[in-house]
């Protein structure tokens, strides 16, 4: 193992006040809250700010594709900005997961419309799947290809202008693109508004493929390991954000003449919290720094797979429980539209799900730290 | 258990009921309306059999009331529909009969008929679990009493005609010393309801402002002082007596257990087992309050109750929690965020998601999770209570 | 289902008050302790006590062979006080299994021997299996047969007079019993050891047949849910000690100035430790009544069964944590000798695993709820 | 990281400690006992740099230690092993350094040679996580104090040659003021020490009963009153650092798991999912402790120290509680419950079941975890401290 070093860079802190600073003004909580109330809020202008302006379409492009050519850790900051925020942009899906299958791929056309921020891309599977593998029928000829089948609840696949399709597994492994006019992408109305869902159906679709064989599985397999990282990050971000919010609720709400943070059952159930909430933010710092050292050749996927299970399946539970408890302590109030915390719990619920619950990513684990149940 | 052996002598008490509802069914025509119809029951003391003569009751034990109702089942007497007015039934009438001068006592028979309506005005923002720290003023003036201030977690707000009020007549005196206890009604001047929405996107509860409302100082219950007094007797009134006889596998986890043998394809071991867990919990659950129930029927009251509650909570949180991941993707579809006022609340009509948001407040209302530990661990176990910074302080004088 | 009647009898109560007295006067904690010091204490004058004079071995009898005829529920309530005194007393292994198995297949004159108290028998199975399968050979040759192989950790093999030995299921089911003399068993020192195992071995051993086919696998599922519904009540008694132990000691202890009771965080787990303790009583109580019915007559045994596991792997978990919470509320001195609080976490952690882990119980709950895995 | 680069310059401090390891090095011969070279270590300024000349220091600042320790490896001089005399290096030298006048200051010299052992006599009966309520009482006469009172928890006390110790010396005044801190002769009369049986068998610990125990007046540092502001001084030297650099899967968790490898037939998908789970807690406990232990590397103490304890505690308790269920009747075998008075203990050398037992003691020893939690809500997040009933009062008046 290399030395991991997990203090916060120069850079990463830059990201973190660029990205802030621009969902604060750009994606407020009544903002995020719009979007259950009318499905339809434009939200382009947000897409536009951090796809295009701030250049996170680009971040994890290489330098030779015009991209930023960041590392996963300056991403996963990015991400857990998002979570932080609950902020309904489409990085983890077109940014990290299908923009990592295209760079992977080679799929220098796709490559530079994602990076200019011009066109969103989304993976077609079912948002609580644990592979990417979308469960569709690709009939290839050469490099194109014909798509039949139908996804359930693929992640942001409305308004995406590319639908990338995975199928098969190993050396069976395909992967490709159906422009979004070629398919038919339903959403529907989510728990989670801020990361809509659609269902997608495909029905004689022309396709191009991006790859196939070894060489796709290896892309599928990175990009489902790069995306459990972000992903974490990201519910990091909720857990820390949900736990920031009751702290600040239990100095200030007073009931029988105290400030409710004085008692000591809501002082220790906090303590819990933030013990649980500061191992998940070191897991998934960690997650991410070995991420990037083995896309920088120093480090093994197979040691960032492990890290990003680690991450993913304790962050995954530490959210909805951050949540959940910052919920009660607000009593009443939390359970009102008026308090942004329901937005949180609602992120934090569909986020456990996506890529697989906990347990079914401790299942993942399992192998690679040789505790097998047979 | 309940029903009497027909051959066995019926006590003193019992003759009254039986007499009375015999009378009743005498005066009960089939060209009556309803409200007529229930007007009679009230009159001949089968409203609440406990309450006393000319209130609507016989003056007989409260034990009794079981009996009545079966004697009025047997003799085709239909009581009112509880639900219709439940703050009327389970709050305000047991309040105003026992703490309400002649004048005011003339609304039972309008409770009972479903003439009024009524809701219930005393949590505010600022006094949750603290009901003691209602802000809300009741200034005396030449005609009465001139309310303002804002109500919350109100149900019902917006159909009815009356209110309960706790209100703060002194700011001089501590907390719990400046409150009264007041009827409103619901439709004068200054009073605006508004539909407080929820995280389930619709709006059960309401928000009640209060504006320059008057009262007439025939409206206040008890003395100025009394308020929170009389308002310990309401809350003593809502606490929901504790079913016994559930059946097994009933309310959220037959919900959850449906879904997980209607979705084969996301079963799980782990999963499986919580399921499990949970099942086991909930009957475990499920026979402490069908023994207390039994100890209840016996005479013995246990404290069983407030851990049914706490327990109730949890489980329904845990399960409705569980049952997302058990829909694999239908779990996280929404069905409306609409912001609608339904007319009550059910757990099982709608999808997992609008469960596990709605489940949220089951920790929260009628006492948190928080308080109903604290009662616990100070009433059943004897612990002490927290310490009070707020007992001897003049209301104005404390720290908002 | 019959209605339950779940407020103690008379009878019960008078049971109670005598087994409780009884223990009291010869098994406090101090000779309890001494087993772990001494295991070879002499413990005659109490085995004498409560199976002889008290009459507890004839307890699960039927009147026409003597015995006392009660109820589960009696028998449930016997084994809650000896729970409560942590007491060294073979009432479950061998006046409930055994006994019921003896009773079950007819072995009067060995039911005799037990009832009188002349005799105690022990079930070869291992402590910690989910059934009583012994695991060994049984070959048969008319009302005889001999015996071969090795039982790891069998309860209270050490002393007893029969060893009850049962191989195969269903129709192929075989219940011998071997004497003491014709076996070997080999005590070791237990975690706990208030309820001492030991390895038995069989070296040709001669038995004698008590049962076979069908009728014998009743009898096996008989004793198998009437001990795990007794075991269960021993958990809640060492639950409710434990819990009992706890409160009194807050209310006394003081640091800071004041009583550990008296701090809220404290305060709470209680709350939630008397919540789970009092519905563990409650289905236990419920779990005995249902057997006793079951025993009259009145209710099917799969209920019996049903209710059995409910109780027992609800209480089991329940006790553990009672007692571990019983021992970190009492700090320091919860981790001495001197203290009697390590007696029921030795007890409470050991009994976890008789009959099968909670987990093991609740996969074997799980089809009679129709929640099955496939 | 720590080795600084031969061609670089030394700092005037570097210097220093070179020229004193030179020094000693010089002065060492091969026929010298070890208690001989580490007096000449000590007389070089190379036990504690840090500590002012004289006392076995250089005066230098207190981030040289390791340098120093490299420089002395390099030169062959081999430092006293500090687990012989682990109170007396880690919390008596640095209090004694820092409170002690010259005559006091002088056992400095036998802390480092081993050739005085110390033990802590702090804890009592009554006093545990309220350190402030030590009893025992230092009377004044005119040889000294005379001290009686009753110590717990006291370990190598059955070893040890001197004592720090906590007494109180004025009961007139709360309880934080009237405390005293002395040096105590463990082979003084009236020192009783006995072992305190533990719940696994052993005694790891002792009581030490003090019966008219006579010290000198000199014996006591710093002044009257000052008890309880030198024993935090004491405490906060006691804190454990936070490793840093711990492997992946070690301590409990690589117990556990080498059980789960090695017993494949007590296998189910229920312990397996839980021993995941707490790989998975370990895992994240551990990157915690990376990241303050590269923060405190790079001068940014953090405050994951005590929520490192209260991890650990935690884990090891579920992970020892698991590590039965997960070897079947082997669990329930124990290997001795004889009273032993081990040098000292290790989680990894004996049976699942001591493990299981001993671990209990890891959420008390040390401050339990509700007293860190406690630290962490007040410390770390800014919540408000626990009402106090006993700061203002005098000692004797205080409800025991």
């Amino acid at each position: 193992m290399t030395d991991i070093d997990l203090l916060p860079s120069e850079i990463e802190e830059d990201l973190r006040d660029s990205i802030r600073s621009l969902l604060e003004s750009k994606s407020d909580s009544a903002f995020v809250a719009s979007l259950y109330d009318d499905p339809d809020t434009d939200t382009s202008a947000l897409d536009a700010a951090w796809a295009e302006e701030l250049g996170l379409a680009a971040l994890l492009v290489p330098e030779e594709l015009d991209g930023a050519g960041a590392t996963i850790s300056e991403a996963a900051v990015v991400s857990e900005e998002i979570g932080r925020a609950v902020a309904p942009v489409r990085f983890f899906s077109s940014a990290v997961v299908a923009t990592t299958l295209a760079v992977r791929l080679g799929a220098t056309e796709l490559v530079e419309r994602l990076a200019a921020g011009e066109a969103f891309a989304a993976v077609a599977c079912p948002a609580t799947s644990a592979t990417l593998d979308s469960g569709v029928t690709v009939v290839e000829s050469g490099e194109d290809a014909v798509v039949n089948g139908t996804v359930p609840g693929v992640i942001e696949a409305a308004g995406a202008d590319e639908l990338i399709v995975v199928s098969g597994s190993g050396d069976d492994t395909i992967v490709a693109s159906v422009a979004a006019a070629d398919a038919k992408a339903e959403a529907f109305l989510t728990l989670d508004q801020s990361r809509r869902l659609a269902d997608v159906t495909f029905a004689d679709a022309p396709a191009r493929v991006l790859g196939r064989g070894a060489q796709a599985a290896d892309a599928v397999r990175a990009a489902t390991v790069i995306g459990r990282t972000i992903l974490a990050a990201e519910q990091y971000g909720v857990a820390q954000r949900s736990f920031d919010l009751a702290l600040d609720y239990i100095k200030e709400r007073r009931q029988f003449g105290r400030t409710i943070g004085s008692y000591q059952a809501i002082k220790h159930r906090m303590a819990d919290l933030w013990l649980a909430v500061s191992q998940a933010g070191a897991a998934v710092t960690y997650a991410a720094r070995v991420a990037s050292a083995w896309q920088a050749g120093e480090e093994t996927i197979e040691e960032a797979e492990l890290c990003s299970l680690v991450a993913g399946s304790y962050a995954s539970t530490v959210a909805v429980n951050a949540a959940e408890e910052a919920l009660q302590m607000h009593g009443g109030n939390g359970m009102t539209w008026e308090f942004p915390l329901h937005l949180y719990l609602k992120r934090a619920k569909a986020d456990e799900l996506i890529l697989g619950h906990a347990a079914a990513q401790r299942r993942q684990l399992a192998p690679l730290i040789d505790i097998t149940l047979d | 258990m309940s029903t009497t052996d027909i051959e066995q002598e019926l006590t003193t008490e019992q003759q009254a009921v039986v007499d009375a509802v015999n009378a009743a069914a005498a005066a009960t025509t089939a060209e009556m309306s309803d409200q007529e119809k229930y007007g009679v029951q009230f009159d001949h003391g089968l409203a609440w059999v406990n309450f006393p003569v000319g209130d609507g009751g016989l003056g007989v034990s409260t034990s009794l009331r079981e009996f009545a109702a079966d004697q009025m089942t047997k003799a085709g007497l239909q009581p009112p529909p509880r639900g219709s007015n439940t703050i009327g039934f389970g709050m305000a009438a047991p309040t105003i009969v026992a703490y309400g001068n002649e004048e005011q006592r003339a609304v039972l028979r309008k409770i009972y008929t479903l003439e009024t309506i009524f809701c219930q005005l005393f949590s505010e923002p600022g006094a949750g679990s603290d009901l003691a720290a209602v802000a809300t003023r009741a200034v005396r003036n030449e005609d009465g009493y001139l309310i303002n201030g804002q109500k919350v977690w109100t149900s019902s707000a917006h159909n009815a005609d009356m209110a309960i009020l706790v209100a703060r007549t002194d700011t001089e005196v501590p907390k719990h010393q400046g409150l009264s206890y007041f009827l409103l009604d619901m439709h004068a001047p200054g009073v605006e309801v508004r539909g407080l929405r929820q995280i389930t996107g619709e709006a059960e509860f309401n928000e009640v402002f209060l504006t320059d409302v008057q009262i007439p100082a025939g409206y206040m219950l008890g003395e100025p002082g009394q308020g929170w007094k009389i308002s310990n007797t309401t809350l003593n009134n809502e606490r929901v007596a504790i079913g016994g006889g559930n059946p097994r596998e009933g309310g959220m986890i037959a919900q959850v257990a449906k879904t997980w043998r209607d979705n084969p394809e996301y079963r799980d071991p782990l999963l499986h087992d919580e399921l499990v867990r949970l099942w086991v919990e909930v009957e475990a659950s499920r026979m402490m309050s069908e023994r207390l129930s039994q100890k209840l029927a016996a005479g013995q009251p246990g404290p069983e109750g407030s851990g049914a509650k706490l327990a109730f909570a949890t489980n329904n949180q845990l399960l409705s929690g569980l049952e997302i991941a058990l829909s694999g993707v239908d779990g996280l579809r929404y069905d409306t965020y609409e912001m609608r006022r339904p007319v009550e609340h059910s757990m099982t009509g709608r999808i997992p998601g609008y469960r596990y948001l709605r489940a949220k407040g089951n920790s929260i209302e009628g006492g948190t999770s928080e308080i109903i530990r604290n009662i616990i661990a100070e009433r059943v176990l004897g612990l002490p209570g927290e310490h009070r910074v707020d007992k001897d302080v003049a209301f104005k004088d404390l720290p908002k």
